[in-house]
């Protein structure tokens, strides 16, 4: 037992990064298709939907993604659903995607002139060439910052994977800690991982911010 | 067989998860103090023209917003000890969701305060003010004003996230839950519920911040 | 040419037959009433247009004819098409109608040719080269084909208005409506949109404009309407209404926006 | 009321043993760096598998979750360090106990503790939810600050940085502190000797026997005493024949 | 009132030395020439009107005198105070000279009075009663007293740009200065704003100001200053800039603008 740091370790933390990369890349496809179907939802004319999707924005907003993964992942057990701890946490981290990337996605549709939905509807265009191919390009442009802002926020949301056992970088990083004595150490390396794996994704979110904010102001 | 609901347990520890609401709500508002003292002389900072200080404050921006909170409240708890500070779950909560919020709050309100017209400066110069007592009394609030919407957006996530203080054993609504749950092997019932509470928190605070925006930010805009 | 108040309806394809009728059509914004008993007949090759001070009801009478706007009563009929709020009724109206906004409403992320070409291909399931072959003699006949591949934030507003034009005839609609196309524009360009309207009319296309361009009046209208407070006050041709405006309404009104040019 | 296999038969048919045990409490159960599941727990749960000739899968579970993940059927059956209560008899079914670990305080050496009253001056750290959580809690006179981490490493950390002076331990945490400080800290206090037995979702009859046949058998053939003495270096103390509040089989 | 270049400086305080001072002055943006070799000398109690085309240099030239743009070279002197970017001078300076743009910049989150006593009570120093009772005289100066309570958002553009008058005579400055103080207005509002610029005017007040409203130039002025690129190219009273400018430029300037009045 006990070990020092060295390159196992440090492969086994990378090991976990995969896990971590994996987990994000999951929920934000799984949030993607989600979260457009929330925000068409929010902006559909029927109350009943938009109530529905409001509804359920506001928990998942209200609430901490630590209970979240908690409640989902016993949660669909005590119903009966079993299902691989990953499935588990892949549909809470969807859900909970879905929930953050409706809502500024929803901010960017209404955010279009209204005379772009009036163009379409003139032109003929039904309801899915009219969203598809004219109101969410503009809009997804828009929302892209924010977009990759809530990207960086889901790659470091994937440590509360953690704690339902899930052996991502947070957990791993703790089980090598526990494992050779070097909690500082290890940690900073997990820290400095994550970093490297968000920073570039912060730094084009501002650069294409930078853009639209200066293609705007013209 | 099976499992049975049974919120009797929950019931029986009702006033010790009130306590623990009171705690994240007591954190949150310290943490939501300091991130906004932060934030304001972040943003001071990062406008100033000294090239040190600018790059310090992008750096901790950067480095807050790129590492997960967890990871920065170990480190508070963990290694400040080994440069003689040690200083208990409580105080290292408050001071990581401050550092933590402040980081966002720098971003939010330089934004805010870009978004104030050059003109208002000038007319603050032009009146004799000087720089200092020109972002206190004419850009602040119009500039904080602007962002209000994403700043408690932002301050009401804090709240959220207070609730991996527990992992420091910071006393906190999860970190009462788990004993509660260490107690009386009742997750499920434990967890449901203070999801609830946390929502209902959210929302307490989302009411909060709405009067207090229709209080100082009374003055009519076109 | 007089002004003809035919109500005869619901005789399809007649080539007599008004392309456009609108009867007793009543319009509320929640407690407002923008449109009154307003009655309306366009026939085809004619060209109208709507003048009256702002908040008349103008746009809101334009847009209820491509459907924008749903009316609380009156029919709407468009080349003998009732429109009743059915989809099929709206598809087949929208499809007759090309309509040309203010502020243009070109779709910033695509090209010129690509504007042009959407709609034809995605209503009416054109070919993709079918829908460019027709966008580029549109885009000719506006004078403006050498910036088929550029994008609309690279063009100055006439050209935008006039790409916005081409877009709307790809559609070969059957009547097109103007709203106000040129008081977005800056002075120096209203007479290059104003040049392509006028070939357009020329051509024989039916044409509801609302424009305060009184020149672009006299030159082309067959006759000219004004509205206030949601109502239809006068309709005569350009000469008579220009010279002798009966309604005094129409007369302060003429001369506001005469004195200004 | 939930699809869970519910016999012997369930679990043969469906091909292998899902067993749920701890991913980082060396050396009772821990996943090594290379990602593979080890450990005392480990080495008996493959036995287990053994005898019934099914391949074991493991999920690692973190200590507060190892109820709910087999109540909810995520796993067939705990080997993870169960500590045997009567409390956590009520939800679920304890088999005899197969190993036993001794409940202390570990504090540095200087630290005034002698009898549980001294634990009053000072925070305590236990790992939440763990056996040394439920015996702090009980032992500790009323007001004493006890702060409960998430797991063993959290808690051996904050006494290495001082944000604890003591820590409630499991036999193993002086081997593990001495490691990175020799000689610093030491046993201050002896608890409970509290038993561990495998766990089962309460009225599964046959597959409590099965387990408890399982036990009585490595127990017999020196099974158990060389997994005992691979990871703990010593032999296995005597078992009790009866817990009180516990029941070892279905009744 | 014939036109007088004072160069003598560095006096202060007598009576009939020049209030500002301004000798070879220039400021350049990056690399483009903003201000060249700028001279202009403004006695106690004259009135100057600045005009000339768009860029010309006429806001950065007023925006020199009190320090919010620096220059690169030459002197400006401000009742006897030497501007050298020092602290000291610029307060000294900024706390005689009032300024009023074109787009009143009142402060949205403070009442008028507010607005107004801010300065006073900030960086005179004075009570909060003794701000407030300057405050409401120079409100009623500008006759907007009784909104004294309400927000800049309240108010018309016109009375907004009142309120930035009084603001300004609030700190009781020795020189106004006024870049286009009406160019944002609507046209019935322009008409207060000038008054109460007349009526300051008679009172004695030094102004230097930016405008094109030729009327109140005629008025008012002691002399027009015309800038083009950067440099002063003539000044003379009034009368006789209107009658005869004798730059070419000013001459195709002056029959641009007043075609269009
Ligand atoms: N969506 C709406 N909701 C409420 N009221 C509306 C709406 N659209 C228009 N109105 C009102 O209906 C009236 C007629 O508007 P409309 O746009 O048709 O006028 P207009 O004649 O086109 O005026 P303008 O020349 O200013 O464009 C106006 O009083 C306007 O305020
Ligand atoms: N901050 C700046 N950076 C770069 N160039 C500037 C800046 N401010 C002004 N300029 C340039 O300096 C020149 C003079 O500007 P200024 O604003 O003084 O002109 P002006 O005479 O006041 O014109 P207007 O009548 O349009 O207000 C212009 O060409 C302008 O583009
Ligand atoms: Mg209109
Ligand atoms: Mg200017």
């Amino acid at each position: 037992m006990g070990t020092t740091f060295g390159l196992g370790e440090l492969g086994f933390l990378i090991q976990g990064l995969k896990w971590t990369v994996l987990l994000a890349a999951i929920a934000f496809v799984g949030g993607g298709i989600g979260g457009l179907g929330v925000a068409l939802a929010r902006v559909s004319t029927s109350k009943p939907l938009r109530r529905i999707t409001g509804g359920y924005i506001a928990l998942f907003q209200g609430t901490p993604l630590l209970m979240q993964l908690f409640v989902i992942y016993y949660g669909l057990g005590l119903m009966g659903l079993m299902l691989p701890a990953w499935v588990a946490v892949a549909i809470a981290f969807t859900l909970h995607a879905s929930a953050f990337l409706g809502e500024i996605w929803r901010g960017a549709i209404e955010a279009l002139p209204k005379g772009q939905f009036e163009a379409a509807r003139a032109l003929g265009l039904h309801y899915v060439p009219r969203m598809r191919d004219v109101i969410l390009p503009q809009a997804l442009r828009i929302a892209l910052p924010a977009t990759i802002g809530f990207l960086v926020q889901l790659i470091k949301g994937t440590s509360l994977a953690a704690i339902v056992g899930f052996i991502e970088l947070a957990r791993a990083g703790q089980i090598v800690s526990n494992q050779t004595y070097a909690p500082l150490l290890v940690f900073t390396v997990v820290g400095a991982l994550y970093f490297a794996l968000c920073w570039p994704l912060s730094l084009y979110g501002s650069r294409i911010e930078g853009r639209i904010a200066r293609a705007t102001a013209r | 067989m099976g499992y049975t609901l049974d919120f009797s347990v929950v019931i029986d520890a009702l006033p010790s998860l009130l306590w623990g609401c009171l705690a994240t709500i007591g954190l949150a508002q310290s943490g939501m103090s300091l991130a906004l003292v932060i934030g304001v002389a972040g943003v001071v900072a990062r406008g100033s023209n000294q090239r040190w200080l600018r790059g310090l404050v992008i750096g901790f921006v950067e480095l807050i917003r790129n590492t997960p909170f967890l990871v920065q409240i170990f480190f508070l708890f963990f290694a400040l000890p080994h440069i003689g500070l040690t200083l208990n779950p409580t105080v290292t909560a408050i001071l990581a969701l401050g550092l933590n919020g402040g980081a966002y709050a720098i971003e939010i309100i330089r934004g805010g305060v870009q978004s104030i017209d050059k003109g208002q400066i000038e007319a603050g110069l032009a009146l004799g003010l000087h720089k200092g007592q020109v972002f206190r009394m004419i850009v602040l609030k119009p500039a904080l004003r602007a962002i209000y919407p994403s700043l408690t957006g932002q301050f009401i996530m804090l709240t959220l996230t207070s609730s991996i203080c527990s992992a420091i054993a910071a006393y906190e609504l999860t970190s009462v839950a788990q004993r509660i749950e260490s107690d009386t092997f009742r997750s499920f019932e434990v967890y449901f519920t203070i999801t609830g509470l946390y929502l209902a928190i959210s929302w307490l605070m989302m009411t909060g911040f709405s009067v207090f925006s229709r209080r100082y930010f009374n003055y009519p805009t076109r | 040419m007089p002004s003809t108040a035919t109500h005869t309806v619901d005789a399809p394809h007649a080539a007599d037959a008004p392309l456009i009728v609108m009867e007793d059509v009543n319009k509320w914004y929640g407690a407002y009433h923008a449109l009154r008993d307003v009655n309306l007949s366009v026939r085809r090759g004619e060209k109208i247009v709507l003048c009256g001070p702002s908040g008349s009801g103008k746009s809101t009478l334009i847009r209820c004819i491509n459907h924008l706007e749903t009316i609380k009563s009156g029919r709407i009929t468009v080349d003998g098409v009732r429109l009743d709020d059915s989809t099929r009724s709206v598809d087949a109206v929208r499809s007759e109608v090309g309509m040309v906004f203010q502020n243009f409403n070109l779709f910033p992320h695509m090209t010129v040719l690509q504007n042009c070409t959407l709609a034809p291909m995605r209503v009416r399931g054109v070919t993709v080269a079918a829908a460019e072959a027709t966008a580029k003699r549109f885009l000719e006949r506006v004078r403006i084909a050498e910036h088929a591949h550029k994008y609309p934030a690279q063009l100055s507003g006439g050209q935008q208005q006039r790409v916005a034009i081409a877009r709307a005839l790809c559609m070969e609609p059957k009547v097109m409506l103007f709203d106000e196309p040129t008081s977005a524009l800056d002075p120096e360009m209203v007479k290059e949109v104003l040049d392509t309207m006028v070939s357009l009319a020329r051509d024989g296309m039916t044409m509801v404009c609302v424009t305060h361009e009184m020149g672009f009046a006299r030159q082309v209208a067959d006759r000219v309407i004004f509205m206030a407070d949601g109502q239809i006050l006068e309709q005569a041709d350009p000469e008579s209404f220009f010279r002798h405006p009966t309604h005094p309404r129409a007369r302060s009104f003429l001369g506001e926006i005469l004195a200004h040019h | 009321r939930n699809a869970v296999a519910q016999s012997l038969a369930d679990i043969k048919s469906k091909g292998k043993l899902v067993v749920g045990i701890q991913g980082d409490n060396a050396p009772w159960g821990f996943v090594n760096t290379q990602g593979v599941q080890e450990g005392f727990d480990a080495d008996i749960a493959k036995l287990f598998g053994k005898q019934l000739g099914l391949p074991v899968e493991f999920v690692p579970t973190a200590v507060a979750n190892r109820i709910p993940a087999l109540v909810t059927g995520r796993v067939d059956i705990l080997f993870a360090t169960m500590g045997m209560y009567p409390d956590r008899a009520k939800s679920i079914q304890f088999s005899k106990p197969y190993a036993a670990n001794d409940i202390i305080l570990v504090a540095a050496k200087g630290t005034a503790i002698t009898t549980p009253a001294d634990m009053k001056n000072f925070a305590i750290g236990v790992a939440r939810s763990s056996a040394q959580d439920t015996a702090v809690t009980k032992v500790a006179p009323e007001g004493t600050t006890i702060r409960r981490f998430d797991d063993d490493a959290a808690t051996i950390q904050a006494l290495l940085s001082g944000q604890v002076q003591a820590v409630g331990a499991n036999q193993f945490y002086p081997q593990r502190l001495n490691k990175s400080q020799p000689g610093a800290y030491e046993r201050k206090l002896d608890f409970v000797r509290q038993y561990n037995g495998a766990g089962t979702r309460l009225g599964q009859k046959e597959w409590n026997e099965t387990v408890n046949a399982f036990i009585d058998t490595i127990k017999a053939n020196g099974e158990l005493a060389k997994v005992y003495q691979t990871w703990m270096g010593f032999q296995p103390p005597e078992f009790p024949t009866s817990l009180e509040g516990i029941p070892f089989t279905v009744s």
